[in-house]
């Protein structure tokens, strides 16, 4: 029987060495996998690449407290601001940036799971993030050649299971997870609740279990209310 | 350059009226944070225009009332937002296809500088005083069939931030197709800045003062 | 008020010129917008390039009716087998076929609609299908590069929509469609039942309707029960 | 070669079960049309594997009885099937992302030729003799984990099959790691072909005849 159910954060977390590349879904604190973030944060690992949208926000927990920790040597993300934790180890040199647009960042995560090994884009062409980078002229338009990303490890969330690993999200909840889940060669997902098999729709299924490894059931998990002030530094 | 308060500046609010009233009815919009967002307040009523975030929802409302918020759900300013009817969900790489391949028709962005060519630069402005974080801005200027800016006409200190070439880093090249400043509207042209709508009391030879480019004026 | 319904056939096919490109949905007989490929074959157009992943089966229906009408000089696919009507076309020289292994015939489309100029795919290097194409190692493994596969119209089948163009699918009926959905600058729905706006879940809508232009009901549409010889020639 | 009979081909359906009891409990694994449809039917009963159609399913199920079509619901082959629980739904650019990405553990293919170097060639067996076309066999030959062929191990006319390098043009280049002929399982290593089983009554001299390439011997 496929069971990729784990019973515990140990059994989640099993196998994830130094220096492992480690994708993590969520955009704001939707979708980001805290209770996985916070456990990998404590477990000891180090150096490892990041790969994310931001570079977290509260220095208590999830990406901040990971960052906060030590753990992290490299962060690949389109926007780091608003983070303490990162801005103080990014000012002492003590973590390395690469900063992707945030289009691209999607792409190549996707690119990486689905088997594409580089792709052109118009994103980027011209400017400051394109030095360096091959480009070629496709239909009279500059584009930037860029490069698969994928990684050891993926930590992502979703809302619901079952006992294949099939998923959905919740509201804005997929943003990176479902291409985050193709894109790790050991995919972790942190749920909220497992249904029995076949009790999810084959029509709405958003990740088939194919792209997961391990599903932990994290009770509660719902993200904390937002603050609405549009303008706030630390946004996007 | 002594300025005479001779002209009254189009307010954030109606800034934003000139901008949501400039949008067609059916397009999908993408609203850049802070003061574009403002636009998604002024579409004239009866009006249906569909707004796009980045972090996955076409469809987006306003937001929610107190204890009406959805955790789970978040506008790319990481605001709780709501749905409207006819509302769609999807990842970011289905998400970004939409903005890279076309299918947006508008974004509206903020901006540090704009060329007289198009050029846009809103993502840095320079290359070591601040970490540098690009967010899907160089996506949206890219990909958006129509970019308009919404920015003061100057900096704070004066400055024009309509210029002949940027200084600051490029977020894209002959990107932006119009520019709702707080002293005009200005469109973006082959042959560079025409200006179609001033604030009451500019004049045009102030408002080429103000501007670090030659204008045209075709008055609407 | 947004509605992409359109009252009937010649208002869902108005403004498809000679020398148009058309992308057509299904694969099998499911999610083929026959209804609207008929009513083309009609229409007295010409020179279309047809992207497609097969020639049609049947000759008196769908892409076989199309072909057989003449109004095909170009069929872009990964499996023109099974189609009599394509068959005498070609054995005389009067259709242009360009073959794509079936994964990159899907990625190039998608690629269109997701704004790629191209990408590099594992797929057909070192086969005679890459022969002339530009290769580059990514990774140890030789890619061949492939360019994004648009076209003027995109003719799709789904399920059900609502009058923003919003739409679900049924069964195996996604297929192709909804990449084609994106990839088409024109892109024309045929679905069995529209409902009210906001009766699709958010959660469950396959294709935003921001990819579709017109929406055209028509009752019934139910394809044909498949045969079941698993070893029958013209399959794939 | 006056071939004495003095062997007992594997049947189909022993070919069939011999693929079966190789595939491991949580495997996703394509089966090609024709004879390796068959292998779905001889799956151990009790071990989960999931059967993938590059169309758009995962948790494909048996073929339907009488009047139990669904006709919105095809395979690869365009029969009719169904669905298990824990299926789910998607398009092809998802569906082929799972083979080029390397999530699918097992394709199982039909061949024309193999070469010992894993070659493969299984979609056109010459220039121009018939209208091309390769439908998904390339990708999920490039993309599979493993690709394990089903095949006669000679031709009709008692050509052999598995050879030094193929004439027919390649499908994918290394792709094969596993034959199952009606005469032998046979693993593509890179030293080559090396025999792990053989058909009732069949030799290793016998073998050796009936192979366009040489063969090692690791029976299992």
């Amino acid at each position: 029987m496929i069971d990729k159910q784990v019973p515990d954060m140990a059994a989640a977390l099993a196998d994830i060495s130094d220096c492992a590349s480690v994708l993590v879904g969520g955009f704001g604190a939707v979708g980001q996998p805290n209770a996985l973030i916070d456990a990998l944060a404590l477990s000891g690992v180090r150096n490892l690449t990041v790969i994310a949208n931001n570079a977290g926000f509260e220095p208590q927990t999830g990406l901040g407290k990971l960052i906060g920790s030590g753990a992290v040597s490299k962060l690949i993300c389109s926007f780091p601001r608003g983070s303490t934790a990162f801005d103080a180890r990014y000012e002492k040199g003590e973590i390395e940036l690469e900063v992707v647009p945030q289009g691209t960042l999607a792409e190549r995560i996707r690119a990486a799971g689905a088997g594409i090994g580089a792709f052109y884009t118009p994103t980027g062409a011209g400017t400051r993030l394109a030095e360096g980078k091959e480009t070629r002229n496709i239909g009279g338009r500059d584009h930037v050649l860029e490069y698969a990303l994928g990684a050891d490890v993926a930590l992502i969330q979703a809302y619901t299971a079952d006992r294949w690993g099939n998923l959905t999200y919740k509201g804005s909840g997929r943003n990176f997870n479902p291409i985050m889940a193709m894109a790790g060669r050991l995919t972790i997902a942190q749920v909220a609740n497992v249904v029995p098999l076949g009790e999810l729709d084959p029509n709405v299924i958003v990740t088939p279990g194919i792209f997961v490894n391990r599903v932990l059931t994290v009770a509660g998990g719902d993200p904390p209310l937002a603050t609405t002030s549009a303008s706030k530094e630390g946004a996007r | 350059m002594t300025a005479a308060q001779d002209h009254t500046p189009f307010s954030r609010k109606e800034m934003a009226g000139l901008v949501a009233n400039d949008i067609a009815e059916g397009w999908y919009v993408n609203l850049g944070i802070g003061l574009p967002t403002l636009v998604a307040d002024h579409i004239p009523a009866g009006r249906e225009v569909v707004l796009h975030s980045e972090n996955g929802i076409l469809g987006m409302g306003p937001v929610p009332g107190p204890n009406e918020a959805d955790p789970w759900l978040v506008n790319a300013g990481k605001e709780n937002v709501t749905l409207v009817a006819g509302a769609a969900l999807f990842h970011h790489a289905d998400s970004f296809a939409m903005i890279r391949g076309g299918h947006i028709d508008l974004c509206v962005l903020g901006t540090f500088e704009i060329a007289e060519t198009g050029d846009l630069a809103n993502w840095s402005t320079s290359g070591s005083d601040r970490t540098p974080a690009v967010g899907g801005a160089m996506d949206l200027a890219a990909g958006a069939r129509n970019v308009w800016v919404m920015t003061t006409h100057v900096t704070k200190a004066g400055e024009p931030k309509l210029v002949r070439q940027c200084r600051y880093p490029l977020t894209a090249a002959k990107a932006v197709n119009r520019i709702y400043s707080d002293l005009a509207v200005i469109d973006v042209t082959e042959g560079g800045f025409v200006v179609r709508a001033m604030a009451p009391g500019m004049t045009q030879g102030r408002l080429q003062e103000l501007t670090g480019a030659p204008l045209a004026f075709s008055l609407r």
